[in-house]
């Protein structure tokens, strides 16, 4: 535990309850989906987020409405975080007419582009130009947005990333790369496969990026150092490298055990888990403990309706697997 | 007579046209700006848009498409360049997975209205690593549509319709066609998607024909006419969307059927057409069905070697002559 | 009766044969170390062989192709695993542009002896990008040998083949048949590349499948014969070589010609075996060629739409018994 | 000139006088392919190294005769430091049979395996992995080989080149990375799409790998550097980033005048042409004019010869379009 103040210079003390209180509900979701996915009621594959809920939560809370963010196949906790909701995420992990994708995507692809959650992406690093070609479209357009790409320390390894940056830095792009470093890739640590310390931070100077290493777990860490990556964009600045240290709290997906991890560094990062830290500030703050458990308890009780409404959605129409290839809303390719 | 322009200052017309027509049209690329791109074919578009319109990219071809497809999703209608169709193969991600699954695995919430230019096909000398006709790698991914003009004219009314277009689009401009000239497209012209054109109307054998070989295909119904073989030219234009319904016509018309194309036999296009002629118009056929294709084989770097690979006029006419003497 | 394994497990067992028998033979891949592989097809090798003959890698597909075909270049004979065959397209150009060329550009200099293998396929519901059958994209490109085993044994011979060729070879693993039975590979088992199979004889209708649609074929076979309908079925087992001469052979015996691939129907290898067929074996046919494909849209992840994409036993029925009555 | 002594403790005076040569016959080599290209001779398109002959022959002086180099489009200077002949490069160029690669591969394409030298790429930044490849083979097999790859300014922007240093500082692969920084891509100058002022040099912090930016044109510097780099590799401290700072003295390609180029910029690096440079510092070995002379009489003569059997030399083979593309020197996909 790393906190020490309140933080109450980035985050008030009822504004650290919602996000708790989001995080929460992240976590309660995360939790249904792999009890879910162990019932066969979730098919496919899954990569639970619960661990990396400040990183969403925190930079969420510092961006605007209208930014855009773009994440991984481990996205569900953005798409909540940018205000999709966990009935619309299991509906579509269940494969229910329902879902946020109609359960053409799955949980890989969860989308809200209502929200601005312009997608997950099941290619590692290949979201990162995308989220630099929204950045240059809200430049263009002189709207002041900018775009956030999240992604893993594995990601840092493929050409996409390095392209995405470069071209960002050059064009001075208002674009926000955040990384999720939480050690491993699939089985594998990120150390055994990058010669640096920090695979994202430590690039970024060959860009002329500016990087910052911060607390992944801590929502208010993670909101400050946002907020000003976000503002620097935005003022033109160009693009921001945040690497946050993270550590997932399931196995990499489906049913993995994470075997690979030593039980002392599990341990170690349980210690550290995003929903005590900000307990732990919460209470400096002096917000009572019936508020935080309130707030659990309306997470817990969203999650339980969620749960319960997307088991009681409709399968999907089986008119959706032709429609929505084209604008025009069909799949004709041929006369 | 109408003006007479080259193919390549068709493709600067038709970007420019567009560019006048709609601010949220941009282009992006390698050397497109004041270098008017490698082919000029971009000419005169950063001296009269300037740099907000007409980027200069570094040799990113990843970055290239995935810039202009988060671009595209945001509210812009991207005009992305990769400068050799060959370098499809290092940004192919997008092509194949990214660019044409975003509407589909979004159940319908992201359009991506961006086009992709690219030269394309061999003949002039450049090897195996830039003289590919890679046409029919696009035609494998579902959600790309695909156009791939054959005279100025097209080029121009392709491109209108292809910039307008919600969906994303692949334009396949020829090397080998650059320098060919062919009527000025009119004011407010658009050439519909996936219409074929029937460049040449004839009785005894159909040649559907793409791009450059559409020219091969009609000198060959030339040299055909002169032997008293009467060969109707098909321009598909677009692979997708296909128009069958013409080809079908056609074949209807002359129970015969060659394919002319430029990609390699063993994946190529006219695989594709030939199977659906060889269902739904089974009952049409006279004659076995003929696919003038290239060599499985890369480009030779040798113009001699090349023409010994990619499909030529005589190949055309010999098929065509088989299959009426059938 | 023969010891029976899964597919998963003769994935392992052709490669650890082949790492015994040739010290030059070296793997690599991401998570196929002591992890085994995401799908268990490395299993056992790590241990067994070391770091020094089974390597990790970073996420950086075209490093792993590239550093493959560099070593295949100068002495050594990788087996290069590309996780998902739908990440072919992160490395494409590796495999469209550099390793399938370099024989030919260089004057026959220079030999690529590696093997690039990959989980091809669908019906898992992995969504659009973790389920595509791609094996058209490499039947795209000359220069590439392409096996698709569809049962253990076929995998252990066609992995020894591949391994010992001096060629490169695109080794497609069906994720729908990693957990499938059947009889083991004897010792030293080698199945030849381009031979197809006659895996189930009959006279009336040939179902020509591959990999995943082979078992599919032999489902509809079954229910066909209850009709009375005797189906033959044809594994191709490989896309290059391709071999046409089984399947012309079969066509010869029942004229009538069904193909069963999972690939998209716009740019499926299916298209180049229809075209053959009705060309060289037009005279065979008493029926329209039909192609049993997948539909040309992205792959949905909810199974419910995944089965309505893909091809089906029944779909594969309904096309043969529309050909025997026709 | 920045060439102040004789760089005897790297290169003597007999060897820099050949070194000297091979230069002279390089240069001369290329301005017959220009002239070859404008006669219409040499089809297609063909770019030229002259400018950058330092590079290739003071690396080449450098390496064992079985190290492994990978070249890029822009690579006759590579091909010939390792021992291709110019009537073979020559020949090559101009659609000969008795070409390097038998004609099927061009100017973008030389290659003479038989010399070490495997290949020239015209997808810029492709061979980065294969140089690794070839250095992880060379570690497997235990022969202390190095390979170099040699690749332009524009290539470090694009993900292969990424991914290639990633993996070899990893894998501490005895592969050394040279970029020959001419400043331009095709048309464009490096500086206008890159952020840091060295394009390679400058990455190179992000994998953990030495780099060093070296006088390009100056023929003792490179074979130093190279030199250095080639035994740090050798004794397995994997590789070294080096960017060799030249300039080319023609277009781009083909008819390219190069006019995107400002005067005095040319102007200034005619006058650090490598030739001029090793002439300088042959003087201060002492080497007679006389002997310069020699060697530049004898460059003139193979280069007229070579130019004269290439232009007698056969078509290619019309067989040979269907020969080489499998290991049984066959072509047949299909039965
Ligand atoms: C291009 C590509 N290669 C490989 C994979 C398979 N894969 C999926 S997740 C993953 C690990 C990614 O690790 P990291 O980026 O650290 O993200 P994390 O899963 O830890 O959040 C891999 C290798 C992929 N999806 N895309
Ligand atoms: C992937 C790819 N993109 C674009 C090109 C086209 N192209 C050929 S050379 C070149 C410029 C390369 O510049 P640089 O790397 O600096 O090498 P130089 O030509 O200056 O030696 C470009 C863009 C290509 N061959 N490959
Ligand atoms: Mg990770
Ligand atoms: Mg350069």
């Amino acid at each position: 535990m790393t906190a020490v103040d309140s933080g109450a210079a980035v985050v008030g003390a009822d504004e650290l309850l919602g996000l708790y209180e989001q995080m929460a509900v992240i976590r309660r979701t995360e939790k249904a989906a792999h009890d879910l996915f162990l019932a066969g009621l979730v098919k496919g594959t899954t990569h639970l987020a619960a661990g990396h809920e400040a990183v969403a939560v925190g930079a969420s809370a510092a961006l605007r409405p209208d930014d855009y963010v773009f994440a991984t196949y481990r996205g569900h906790h953005h798409a909540m975080a940018r205000g999709a909701t966990p009935a619309e995420c299991l509906a579509e992990l269940m494969s229910k007419g329902t879902g946020l994708c109609k359960a053409k995507g799955g949980s890989m692809h969860l989308t809200k582009a209502s929200a601005g959650m312009l997608g997950s992406y099941a290619i590692v690093g290949a979201h990162l130009p995308l989220a630099a070609g929204a950045a240059w479209s809200a430049r263009l357009r002189g709207s002041g947005q900018v775009a956030v790409a999240f992604f893993g320390d594995g990601a840092t390894n493929i050409g996409a990333f390095h392209e995405a940056l470069n071209l960002s830095a050059v064009w001075a792009l208002p674009v926000l790369f955040i990384c999720e470093n939480n050690l491993y890739m699939e089985y594998t640590p990120i150390g055994e496969v990058t010669a640096v310390a920090n695979p994202a931070a430590d690039r970024a100077p060959g860009y002329g990026i500016p990087a910052e290493v911060i607390d992944g777990n801590d929502v208010v860490v993670v909101k400050d150092a946002v907020h000003r990556a976000a503002e620097l964009a935005r003022s033109g600045g160009g693009p921001t490298v945040i690497e946050a240290l993270t550590y997932r709290h399931f196995g990499h997906s489906r049913t993995d055990p994470g075997a690979y991890r030593p039980a002392e560094e599990v341990e170690r990062w349980m210690q550290r888990d995003p929903l005590e830290l900000a307990r732990a500030r919460l209470q400096v703050h002096g917000v009572p403990g019936e508020s935080v458990t309130a707030a659990d308890e309306r997470a817990a009780r969203i999650v339980a309706e969620a749960v319960a409404e997307a088991k009681a959605a409709p399968g999907p129409d089986p008119h959706d697997a032709f429609t929505d290839v084209w604008a025009d809303g069909g799949s004709a390719w041929r006369t | 007579m109408a003006d007479m322009i080259t193919y390549r200052e068709a493709v600067a017309e038709g970007l420019a046209r567009e560019l006048r027509r709609d601010s949220s049209v941009v282009c992006l690329g390698e050397d497109i700006g004041a270098a008017g791109g490698v082919f000029k074919t971009t000419s005169g578009l950063f001296a009269e848009f300037g740099k907000e319109r007409v980027w200069d990219t570094p040799i990113s071809e990843q970055a290239i498409l995935g810039v202009a497809m988060g671009a595209a999703m945001t509210g812009m209608r991207p005009v992305a360049e990769i400068m050799f169709s060959d370098f499809f193969a290092c940004c192919w991600d997008y092509l194949a997975n990214e660019i044409p699954k975003m509407r589909y695995m979004t159940g319908g919430q992201v359009t991506v209205p961006l086009v992709v230019r690219t030269a394309n096909g061999g003949g002039l000398g450049f090897g195996a690593q830039h003289s590919q006709a890679v046409e029919n790698w696009t035609l494998a991914i579902p959600g790309l549509k695909i156009a791939a003009p054959s005279n100025p004219a097209d080029v121009v009314g392709l491109m209108a319709a292809a910039i307008r277009s919600d969906d994303p689009v692949v334009f396949f401009e020829h090397k080998g066609l650059f320098a060919s000239k062919g009527p000025a497209a009119p004011e407010g012209h658009v050439v519909e998607l996936g219409k074929a054109a029937v460049a040449r109307e004839g009785s005894d054998v159909s040649l559907v024909a793409l791009a450059a070989t559409v020219p091969m295909a009609l000198a060959a119904a030339d040299l055909l006419a002169a032997d008293g073989i009467s060969a109707e030219v098909i321009d598909l234009r677009c692979l997708v969307p296909l128009d069958m319904a013409t080809v079908l016509a056609s074949v209807g018309r002359t129970s015969r059927l060659v394919i002319v194309e430029e990609n390699p036999f063993q994946g190529g296009w006219g695989g594709t057409v030939a199977s659906i002629v060889a269902d739904e118009g089974f009952e049409l056929l006279d004659a076995p069905i003929r696919r003038v294709a290239a060599a499985c084989v890369p480009l030779p770097f040798a113009d001699a070697l090349e023409q010994l690979v990619i499909p030529t006029v005589d190949g055309v006419v010999k098929a065509a002559r088989t299959l009426v003497a059938y």
